[in-house]
């Protein structure tokens, strides 16, 4: 094939005669196997020094051809593929999915099935904004906050798994509903966990917030402007940081979002420490949705009437929701059989991780990892 | 035969250090002490900073070896050893085989004057704290031979820098040591010294320890030194060199095995050893707490009862965690163990009251203490703060650090010219 | 809005409605033209995906759609086109730099290629790799197995 | 208290100082020779000792085996070295350093015959324990314009490789 290897060869990887000094850029390669590249990303650095004047990041190690086993699964079949995608934040996929199947049968999930999704991923963006919080701090340098976010995200973890049997990859939500009436004691459960949790972020924040080395570390690192964040389609907690009020939860209400109350944690300079104070507001505002859930969380069916087997009318359908890492979308082609006939996925670490040429260009090549860390990508996402 | 014990003897009535009393055997002895006192230290310190990170981080750190992971160490150092001493094959050999021993030479070579109490040293330089830090700063020589001779870029790069660091923090450090002499001249002669035992006599002379002197200048040459001190031994919040999300490990990426544990010994007593320069220059070295204000004989008797006291409370930790050990007989041999250490810990406390003994080992004892307390802040940086990054250490040296450490030596000898000139005419 | 598009290009494009969506089929040729006007008069400024659908047993046998979003109007339109086997499509990269990697994909999965996009080249799968894995033709358990063979030094990833 | 200055440490201290300076000179590899030249400092360091200027030695030894030669080793580590050995040894200049270096030579051993002559007195040793002050107050007493001097040339020097290190101020 013409382009073959065509991906180092403007960069000049080769060139062993080429001496340092003359040279005056450094080529370096970060990854596949670095511990601060959250998985199998490969990032070739140019350097000038110790500054970024340009990177490329080579993704697809983690591939499995995730839009191609839907195109051979039933619609129930390709559920629990999904969780593989995002595996920090599998609710969150199932939730999208489902949702987008349940518009394509134009079915509705009855009002119990939603609030209990609501909470499930609601607690599943905390799990995640933990998991992204741990290793931030780590790749920066701060250990301890990693053991305490898992300690606290295990918690969570313990919810699902005496909800749906699973930790990670849950498979919790099914099309039209729920498989499982939550168990006795879940609400409690719920609620217990809400009032432990609460000073926990407090704790984070103490070891954090006015950290100055934290501060000096994140503060003016990877600025990315409002105009650059819409340009790059990067969303979630990156677009917000940047200052725009965007959340799909209140821009298009998906579930029942919009009966309940919350705001939408938004930061001015769009730099890596606006975007840690959004995550941390995130984490909170998921508190009080969660809490609301519980408190309002209505009897009744939890399954809709949905067929055994499953064969949309031909059509397809895009619906998105807000997962942890921004806008999580699916595209659903139905030809009319029990098979879709074409799945996209759109996710939001694949879009997002393109900024990471425009915010660390100038940046130093310690701040690559805080910029990785801050977009918060998971590799089964963007490789699928 | 008779002259040789006569050699021997003869340096016990002499209140030198055998180094300067030019006793080579006595010299000899205190070389073979103060060599395995700093392994054993370096072995506590291995096992200290995991039990004492574990639990600052909500976890408990090596439980399997050993009660309590007691013999954690001990195991990782047979594992170490043991291990496949792999060098790169495009790897500088010569060089790669000797940094280690650059960079352990270096850091155990300062103990030479590294003064335990007023005779407890191998010798008495006169040049003492430049001799420290001058051997000290040829472990940047290490670091950048075993950085290139790697022959690969991520060592490299982390030897540049650490290098670049340690020469940076070098200077600041070396004006806030210089601002610490420069007090040790205030006496009738007018004359300091740069000796490390005369530093700490300065202090006993002057009845106050230096942190406190010209309040708050000394505190914040001390302040300078600390600084410098956890960038010099490249410990977090400035462990660049090593910085594992960035660098993998820094300078001794491609080491393994046997040196790789090399560069863990020499990082250990390299931190021990600036904690001994802090603690000789600021805190008093060998001095007991209050030295001027109860200075009378009970107090010296209460605090000569301290370092029995010390080991009677670890003893009685080890009773106590013995006690809670699970009533199950496989845990049996651990908890025999267990309490067998205990036992030895408090044996030795016992021995402490004997007053004979805690004369001679109190100024080690408070020496050890101070340097402990140096060594828990180290493990506490490293579970509280993030890293530096390189740009912002850099500034922090040199914009921060440095004009301070000069506003400090020119206030401080301002201060003291004024006081020669004003209180004592 | 639509009224507005359909006046200026007639019968080139067609807008529909599935379970509340909008989506408008538009010609091949009017497509940058289009989405240029998508993009900077009606404030569709977010490109939110770029992705194509097989159909090997029509004559145009791509779907290429892209999905779009504006900010300010809070609304949603999906373009689609439909193109032959080895027919290129002009890269939307110049009015959202966020298509690179969009079309990237799109190309790796499908083989369409873009005009004018800056970087052309597989982005998932590993350069010289063969065939387009999202191709109905291109079988679920099909791989290029001289690839792998190649560069992973073993006979077969199965 | 003995002397420690004894023959047998003098010629081996020189020893390893002269098969040092020979290796910076012959090495092709350049950090090698400036690890050479580390250890010449060294065990010239170890002469300043034994010659009771402990000051100098403990001077000499920040200095230059820990600082300078630091700097030394971070420039030459960023050069290629590959090419540095493919590099011819000896440049057109060999006949001239050698002439210099004989000549250096001749003058040194001149000196060494004839040195009572030049220095009739005898240097008398201080006392180790009261050198660094003797150094202090020569320094900023008798030679302290001299010193100042130097301490303002070197501010020049510093301010000088700043203006042109740095591209735009």
């Amino acid at each position: 094939m013409a382009d073959q290897n065509s991906s180092l060869s403007h960069l000049d990887l080769e060139t062993p005669e080429k001496p340092f000094l003359d040279a005056n850029e450094l080529v370096i390669n970060m990854g596949p196997q670095h511990p601060a590249t959250h998985g199998v990303l490969r990032v070739i650095l140019r350097l000038d020094g110790e500054k970024v004047l340009g990177l490329e990041c080579v993704i697809g190690y983690l591939h499995r051809g995730v839009e191609k086993i839907g195109e051979h699964r039933t619609y129930t079949m390709f559920n629990p593929y999904v969780d593989r995608m995002d595996y920090v934040a599998a609710v969150s996929n199932g939730l999208g999915y489902c949702e987008t199947v349940e518009k394509l049968l134009n079915v509705e999930a009855p009002p119990r099935a939603q609030y209990v999704r609501v909470i499930l991923t609601e607690l599943n963006r905390i799990a995640s904004h933990q998991l992204w919080l741990g290793t931030h701090a780590l790749d920066i340098g701060a250990i301890t906050p990693l053991f305490y976010t898992f300690r606290d995200r295990e918690e969570i973890l313990k919810i699902y798994e005496k909800y749906c049997g699973a930790r990670l990859t849950t498979h919790a939500f099914r099309i039209g509903g729920l498989q499982y009436e939550t168990y006795a004691g879940f609400e409690k459960d719920v609620t217990n966990f809400l009032d432990f949790f609460r000073p926990k972020i407090d704790e984070y924040e103490e070891l954090l917030t006015t950290n100055r080395i934290w501060v000096e570390r994140t503060k003016n690192v990877g600025n990315i402007s409002a105009q650059d964040c819409i340009a790059l389609g990067v969303t979630g907690p990156v677009l917000r940081a940047s200052g725009v009020k965007w959340d799909l939860r209140k821009a298009q209400p998906y579930a029942n979002y919009k009966n309940f109350d919350f705001d939408i944690p938004i930061g001015q300079n769009g730099d890596t420490y606006d975007r840690y104070l959004v995550r941390m507001g995130e984490m909170r505002q998921s508190v009080r949705i969660v809490q609301q859930a519980i408190n309002g969380l209505p009897e009744g069916p939890i399954m809709a009437k949905v067929p055994k087997v499953m064969k949309p009318a031909v059509g397809e359908v895009y619906h998105s929701i807000e997962a942890p890492k921004g806008e999580l979308g699916y595209f659903i082609v139905s030809d009319g059989s029990t098979q879709p006939y074409r799945v996209r996925v759109r996710p939001p670490s694949f879009v997002n991780l393109q900024a990471l040429d425009v915010m660390c260009r100038g940046q130093l090549v310690a701040d690559v990892i805080a910029v990785i860390g801050t977009l918060d990508i998971v590799l089964g996402e963007v490789d699928r | 035969m008779g002259q040789i014990i006569q050699y021997i003897q003869s340096y016990l009535d002499s209140d030198l250090t055998p180094g300067a009393a030019g006793n080579m055997f006595w010299a000899l002895v205190y070389i073979m002490l103060v060599f395995v006192g700093l392994s054993v230290a370096v072995i506590a310190m291995n096992w200290l900073e995991r039990k004492i990170l574990a639990h600052m981080q909500v976890r408990l750190g090596p439980m399997r070896v050993g009660p309590h992971g007691l013999l954690q160490p001990i195991a990782d150092a047979i594992k170490l050893l043991l291990k496949e001493d792999i060098m790169p094959a495009e790897a500088d050999g010569l060089i790669f085989w000797v940094a280690p021993f650059v960079v352990v030479l270096a850091a155990f070579t300062v103990f030479v004057v590294v003064p335990f109490g007023p005779t407890h040293a191998i010798t008495d330089m006169n040049i003492g704290i430049l001799f420290m830090l001058g051997v000290s700063s040829l472990s940047v020589l290490g670091i950048v031979m075993a950085g290139w001779a790697s022959n690969s870029h991520y060592p490299l790069i982390g030897a540049l820098r650490s290098s670049a660091q340690m020469v940076s923090y070098e200077v600041a450090m070396g004006l806030a040591v210089v601002s610490a002499i420069l007090m040790t001249s205030l006496n009738a002669e007018g004359t300091g010294t740069l000796s490390m035992i005369g530093i700490v006599q300065a202090q006993q002379a002057q009845h106050e320890w230096f942190i406190f002197k010209f309040f708050p200048l000394g505190l914040i040459a001390f302040f300078i030194f600390a600084v410098a001190m956890v960038a010099e031994t490249n410990r977090a919040p400035f462990d660049l060199a090593e910085a594992e999300s960035e660098l993998t490990a820094g300078f001794h990426t491609e080491y393994s095995g046997f040196r790789w544990s090399l560069f863990f010994l020499a990082e250990y007593s390299a931190m021990i050893a600036v904690s001994s320069i802090a603690v000789t220059l600021w805190l008093g070295g060998w001095l007991r707490p209050f030295p001027n204000l109860l200075s009378n004989s009970t107090w010296d008797l209460v605090f000569s009862l301290f370092p029995g006291i010390t080991f009677l409370f670890f003893a009685a930790i080890c009773f106590y965690n013995a006690a809670r050990m699970p009533k199950h007989p496989l845990f049996r041999i651990q908890t025999v163990g267990l309490a067998g250490f205990g036992i030895v810990l408090g044996l030795i406390g016992v021995i402490l009251f004997i007053p004979a003994v805690s004369i001679r080992a109190q100024d080690i004892f408070w020496f050890a203490a101070k340097v402990a307390g140096f060594m828990y802040m180290y493990i506490w940086y490293r579970g509280t703060f993030p890293r530096y990054r390189f740009d912002q250490l850099m500034q922090m040296g040199w914009k921060v650090l440095l004009p301070m450490g000069l506003g400090v030596l020119v206030l401080t000898a301002s201060v003291a010219l004024l006081q020669e000139k004003l209180w004592h005419p | 809005m639509v009224a507005k598009l359909r006046n200026s290009y007639g019968s080139g494009m067609e807008p529909l409605t599935y379970a509340g969506q909008n989506y408008m089929v538009v010609d091949r040729t009017l497509i940058p033209e289009i989405l240029q006007v998508l993009r900077n008069q009606e404030q569709f400024d977010y490109c939110v995906d770029i992705t194509a659908v097989h159909y090997p047993k029509r004559e145009k046998q791509f779907d290429v759609l892209w999905i779009l979003y504006s900010y300010a109007r809070n609304e949603r339109i999906r373009v689609t086109t439909q193109i032959r086997d080895g027919e290129s499509i002009p890269s939307s990269v110049p009015i959202w730099t966020g298509a690179n990697w969009l079309e990237r994909e799109v190309y790796d999965m499908f083989g369409i290629k873009f005009d004018g996009h800056p970087d052309m080249k597989r982005i998932l799968l590993p350069d010289g790799w063969k065939g387009h894995p999202l191709r109905k033709d291109y079988g679920i358990l099909q791989q290029d197995n001289e690839w792998v063979q190649i560069n992973l030094g073993i006979e077969s990833g199965q | 208290m003995a002397p420690v200055a004894t023959p047998f440490f003098f010629y081996l201290l020189s020893g390893i100082m002269l098969i040092g300076g020979i290796l910076v000179i012959t090495r092709k590899n350049p950090v090698h020779s400036a690890l050479a030249l580390i250890v010449t400092l060294l065990a010239q360091a170890s002469i300043y000792l034994m010659l009771y200027a402990p000051f100098v030695a403990g001077v000499q030894i920040i200095l230059y085996a820990g600082g300078i030669m630091v700097l030394f080793l971070f420039v030459i580590m960023l050069v290629s070295i590959d090419r540095s050995v493919k590099e011819r040894q000896f440049n057109s200049q060999w006949i001239v350093g050698m002439i210099a270096a004989t000549a250096l030579g001749g003058l040194f051993i001149a000196v060494f015959m004839k040195g009572k002559n030049i220095f009739p007195e005898h240097a008398l040793p201080v006392i180790e324990n009261d050198n660094t002050q003797k150094v202090a107050t020569m320094l900023y007493g008798q030679y302290m314009f001299a010193f100042e001097i130097a301490s303002l040339l070197l501010l020049v020097a510093i301010i000088g490789a700043v203006v042109m290190a740095k591209k735009r101020i």
